[in-house]
C-alpha cells in the first residue's frame, strides 16, 4: 500500500527539482524511526517527504490536521477533488481504511496523543526542548495552524531541519530568540548534519551525517552539545 | 419536522449588521460558505470580526470581505495566502488574532456544547497564553480558553434537508459541523436540498437542532488552491 | 406528523388505563405551553403525556437523551428494534427529518440551550426555583439520569406533578428538604391544582384547576404563594 | 492500513486483571458489549470499578458481573433496573458514585480527546459538586469535572473493518464512540466486520484510531428492556 505513496511523492518531488539532497537525506533518516503500526502527523516542508521513505514492510497511518486519515498518493490529474484536501492544501487522496471527520475530533487525535509520532520543521530548537517554529516579529506571520496544538501534545516529536539557517547560525540554541511554538516538547531533531536528541542536560549527539565531523557538529551547535563517545555515522 | 428552509441567501442572512462576530467555516478555501460570503460582500456591512481557520485569497473566500475592508478583526490559526490580508494587518487597518487550530475548534464546541471554558495544552508557554489563566492538571500544564460568543455562524453542507439536518463532505467538514449551534443563529448553505426523510437518520453529521436557517447555494466554484496530481503511467 | 404520535400515545395510554385523570389534566394545561417549532425534551411520567395532547397545527420535535431527535410513535408489534429507544428504555420509531447521535452530542444539545422547552417531574420544588426529583436518602437511590443536565441547563422548564404528595404533604415548599436535583431553575408548575410561575418573591398562582378555590391551594402550598386580583380558571 | 483485528473475544480482552478499570458503552440494555461482558464473567477478575451509564438488570449486561460479585465500584448516572445491585448497595458491598449523564459523557470525551477537565454547570448547588471546584463564568456557576481514566474501554458498534473504523445503530450508538479511546486500550465488538474499504469513509462514527482492538461479536441477544408497541389498525 506504502509503495504507491512513495512513488507518488517521488512523481511531485522530482517534477519540483528544488528538493536539495540534504533535505531528501533528512527525510530518509528520518523514515527510519516511523515504526510498524504508527499514526504519524507530517508537518509541510520536509517532514513531507519523509513519506517518501518509509519501509514498505510496514504499515502506517498519515493523518492530516484538517480532517483525514489514510491519507493516500495524490489524484491523478483530472481526478482531484476540491473536497479532499491535507493541511497544506493539497488535493489527495486517501486509502482503503482511511476516515473523514471534523476539526473536533482531529484534534481529539492529536490532543489525547492518539497520534503516535509527529514530525515538524522548526525555525529554532533550544536544548531544554523549546520551538520556534511560527512567527518572526516584524516580518508577515501566517500562523501556527495547529502546530501549538501538536507541539503540546504529542509525546513524540522530530523535528526536521537544516542546522543552520541561510545566515549560518545555529538554529540549535541555547534558548530560542523567536516566539515559541512549545515548550520542552522536542524529543528528537534531524539535521543535515547529525541526529540529536534532547536530554536533560542538553543537546546529545546521537549520529553524524556521512562525512560530517564532530568538530563540525559542534562549530554549527550553539547550544550545549553533549558527546559522548565514538559518534556513529548516520545509515541511511 | 421543524422547516429551517428559507430560499434564498438573503433570507439567510436576514438580521447581519455592522460590527457583529461571525463563525465561518471552511479550511483554507475548501467548504467555505461561498454564497454565504457573496452576501456579506453585497451587503456592504461593515466592522465585523471573523472567527474563520484561514482568511481566504486575495479574490476568493474571505479575501472578498477584505477587499471591500468589511472586516475589522480576523480570528484565525493562518492566514498566509493573502496579499491584502498582509497589506491591512501591517497598516494596522486589520486586527489579527491567532489562535491554535485545536484551540479554535474546540471554542466553536465549547459554544455548540453550551461549556464556558476549556483547558488545553495548546499555547501553554507561547504569547498565545500571555494574560490567560494558566493551571497544572497531574504535572501538565493548561491555558484555559473560553468559548467563542458569535451572532451568526454561516457553514457549508454537502447535503442537507429542509429540517436542518447536515452532511458534510470529505475534508470540506473541517470547522464546519462545530460551528453549528455555536453562533446565535446558524446558517447552512448545501449543494443538495435533499426531502426531509432522504438522509439516513444513522448518516447525519449535523441534527437540525443545530441549525436555524437552509438553503440550496448556487454556482460553487471550489476553487483548488494547491492543484498536486500525478500522471497516468 | 404530530397527528400520528397522538393517536399513538393514546392507545398506549389507553391500554394502561392507570392514568389518573388530574394526570392527564395537567399533561393536557403543559401541552399548551408547547410553541410551534419547539424541540421537547419530555421526562418520564406525566411529561411524557404531554405529548399527546400538542395542537396538530404545529410543529414540534421530541428529543431523547439517549441519542435521538424527531421520535415518532411506539413501533407496530413485531416491528420494535432494540437499537432504537428513548430515555425511558422504550422501544420507539422516528418521523421523518430525525436523527441518531452520541450522549456528548445529545447533551450539547441540553446543555447548549438548542432545547426549548424540558418538562419534567419533581418531588419537591421550592419557591426559588429549586428542584428535588433524584434521591430519597435510605431509599433506594436510582440516579439523577439527566436531570442534572437538564435543570442545570434548560431556560424553560416547566415541572408536571401533583400538589402534594401520598401523604397530603405539599410539593411546593420554602425549601427543598431532599437532596436537590437543580437550582432556581424552575420557572413554572403545573400540578393537579394549579399553574404556578416561580418568581423573584416566591410561588405566584396564575391559573386554579377547574372548581379548585384559591384557598384549597393556599392550603395545598407550604412555600408563600403569590396572589394578585382574580385568578382564571385554567383551559383545558 | 494498520489491522486493529484479533480472533477471538479472549484475544481482545488479553491484558484484564483484577481491580482495573474499565469504561462499558450502552444505555440501559441498548448497545452494550455483549461479548466483552461475557469474558469479564467467565474470567472471573474482581474488585472491578465499571463506569457505564446503566449497570443492567439482573441477569443480563452489568448484572452477570454484580452476581459475581465482581464489581467493587460503579460509576452511573441511574441503576436502578437492578435488585442484586440495591442489595449489594445498601449492605455496602458495592460503591456507587452517581454523577449526572451529561457529565459521564464528557468526562469519557475529556479522556478521549486529551483535556484534563470540564466546566459543567449539570450538579452545580446539589451533593453531586460537594469537595469539587466550582466557578462562575458569564453569572452561572459551574463545576469542575475531571477527565475518566480508564484501563480498558469496551464497545459495541454495528458494523466495523479491521482498521478499527466503526459506525453505530440508532440509538445503540448513545456512550460508545465518546468511550472509545479514552482508556488506554479500546476494544470494539462488532455485529458485522466488513472489509476494509468497503465502509464510506465520510460516514465513519469512529476512526480506527481511537481502537485498540476489533473482532466480531457473537450471538448478540440485543434484549429489550420496555417493549412498547402499537397494534396495526
Amino acid at each position: 500500500m506504502l509503495k504507491v505513496i512513495n512513488e507518488i511523492f517521488r512523481v511531485s518531488e522530482d517534477k519540483k527539482q528544488n528538493i536539495m539532497l540534504d533535505k531528501t537525506g533528512i527525510a530518509k533518516r528520518i523514515a527510519k524511526e516511523v515504526q510498524d503500526g504508527y499514526y504519524v502527523n507530517l508537518g509541510i516542508g520536509i517532514p513531507t517527504l519523509v513519506a517518501n521513505y518509509v519501509r514498505e514492510d510496514i504499515e502506517v497511518e498519515f493523518q492530516s490536521e484538517n480532517g483525514v486519515l489514510g491519507m493516500g498518493p495524490f489524484p491523478f490529474e483530472g481526478e482531484e477533488d476540491a473536497d479532499i484536501i491535507n493541511a497544506g492544501k493539497q488535493t489527495i487522496t486517501t486509502l482503503p481504511g482511511a476516515s473523514f471527520f471534523d476539526s473536533a475530533m482531529s484534534f481529539s487525535m492529536i490532543r489525547g496523543q492518539h497520534v503516535d509520532l509527529t514530525i515538524l520543521g522548526a525555525m529554532e530548537v533550544a536544548e531544554n526542548g523549546d520551538i520556534a517554529n511560527w512567527k518572526i516579529p516584524g516580518k508577515m506571520v501566517k500562523g501556527m495552524g495547529g502546530a501549538m496544538d501538536l507541539v503540546a501534545s504529542a509525546e513524540n516529536i522530530i523535528v526536521a531541519m537544516m542546522h543552520t539557517n541561510r545566515a549560518g547560525a545555529s538554529k540549535l540554541l541555547k534558548k530560542c530568540s523567536l516566539p515559541l511554538t512549545g515548550v520542552g516538547c522536542v524529543k528528537k531533531i534531524v539535521t543535515n548534519l547529525a541526529v540529536i536528541e534532547v536530554t536533560d542536560k542538553g543537546f546529545k549527539l546521537l549520529e553524524r551525517a556521512p562525512g560530517v565531523s564532530v568538530d563540525e557538529i559542534k562549530k554549527a551547535t550553539e547550544g550545549n552539545l553533549i558527546v559522548e563517545g565514538e559518534i556513529p555515522e548516520m545509515n541511511i | 419536522m421543524i422547516n429551517k428552509k428559507v430560499n434564498s441567501v438573503n433570507d439567510a442572512t436576514k438580521g447581519i449588521s455592522d460590527n457583529m462576530t461571525f463563525m465561518l467555516g471552511g479550511f483554507g478555501l475548501s467548504g467555505i460558505p461561498e454564497n454565504a460570503i457573496k452576501a456579506l460582500v453585497d451587503s456592504g456591512i461593515k466592522g465585523l470580526t471573523c472567527i474563520s481557520n484561514n482568511a481566504g485569497v486575495d479574490d476568493f473566500g474571505l479575501g472578498l470581505l477584505l477587499q471591500k475592508k468589511q472586516i475589522k478583526k480576523m480570528v484565525s490559526s493562518y492566514v498566509g495566502e493573502n496579499d491584502e490580508f498582509e497589506r491591512q494587518m501591517l497598516s494596522g487597518e486589520l486586527d489579527v488574532e491567532l489562535i491554535p487550530q485545536g484551540t479554535l475548534a474546540e471554542r466553536c464546541r465549547a459554544a455548540q456544547a453550551g461549556f464556558p471554558a476549556i483547558y488545553t495544552p495548546a499555547g501553554y508557554g507561547t504569547e498565545v497564553a500571555e494574560g490567560k489563566e494558566t493551571r497544572e492538571f497531574d504535572g501538565k500544564m493548561y491555558v484555559l480558553e473560553h468559548a467563542f460568543k458569535a451572532d451568526f455562524a454561516f457553514v457549508k453542507a454537502w447535503k442537507g434537508d429542509a429540517a436542518g439536518n447536515l452532511i458534510f463532505k470529505g475534508t470540506a467538514r473541517n470547522f464546519n459541523p462545530v460551528m453549528c449551534g455555536a453562533a446565535k443563529i446558524t446558517v447552512a448553505e448545501v449543494e443538495e436540498l435533499v426531502p426531509v426523510g432522504e438522509l439516513d437518520p444513522n448518516q447525519i453529521h449535523i441534527p437540525g437542532i443545530f441549525v436555524q436557517r437552509i438553503f440550496k447555494g448556487e454556482n460553487y466554484e471550489k476553487r483548488i488552491e494547491q492543484r498536486t496530481v500525478r500522471q497516468k503511467e
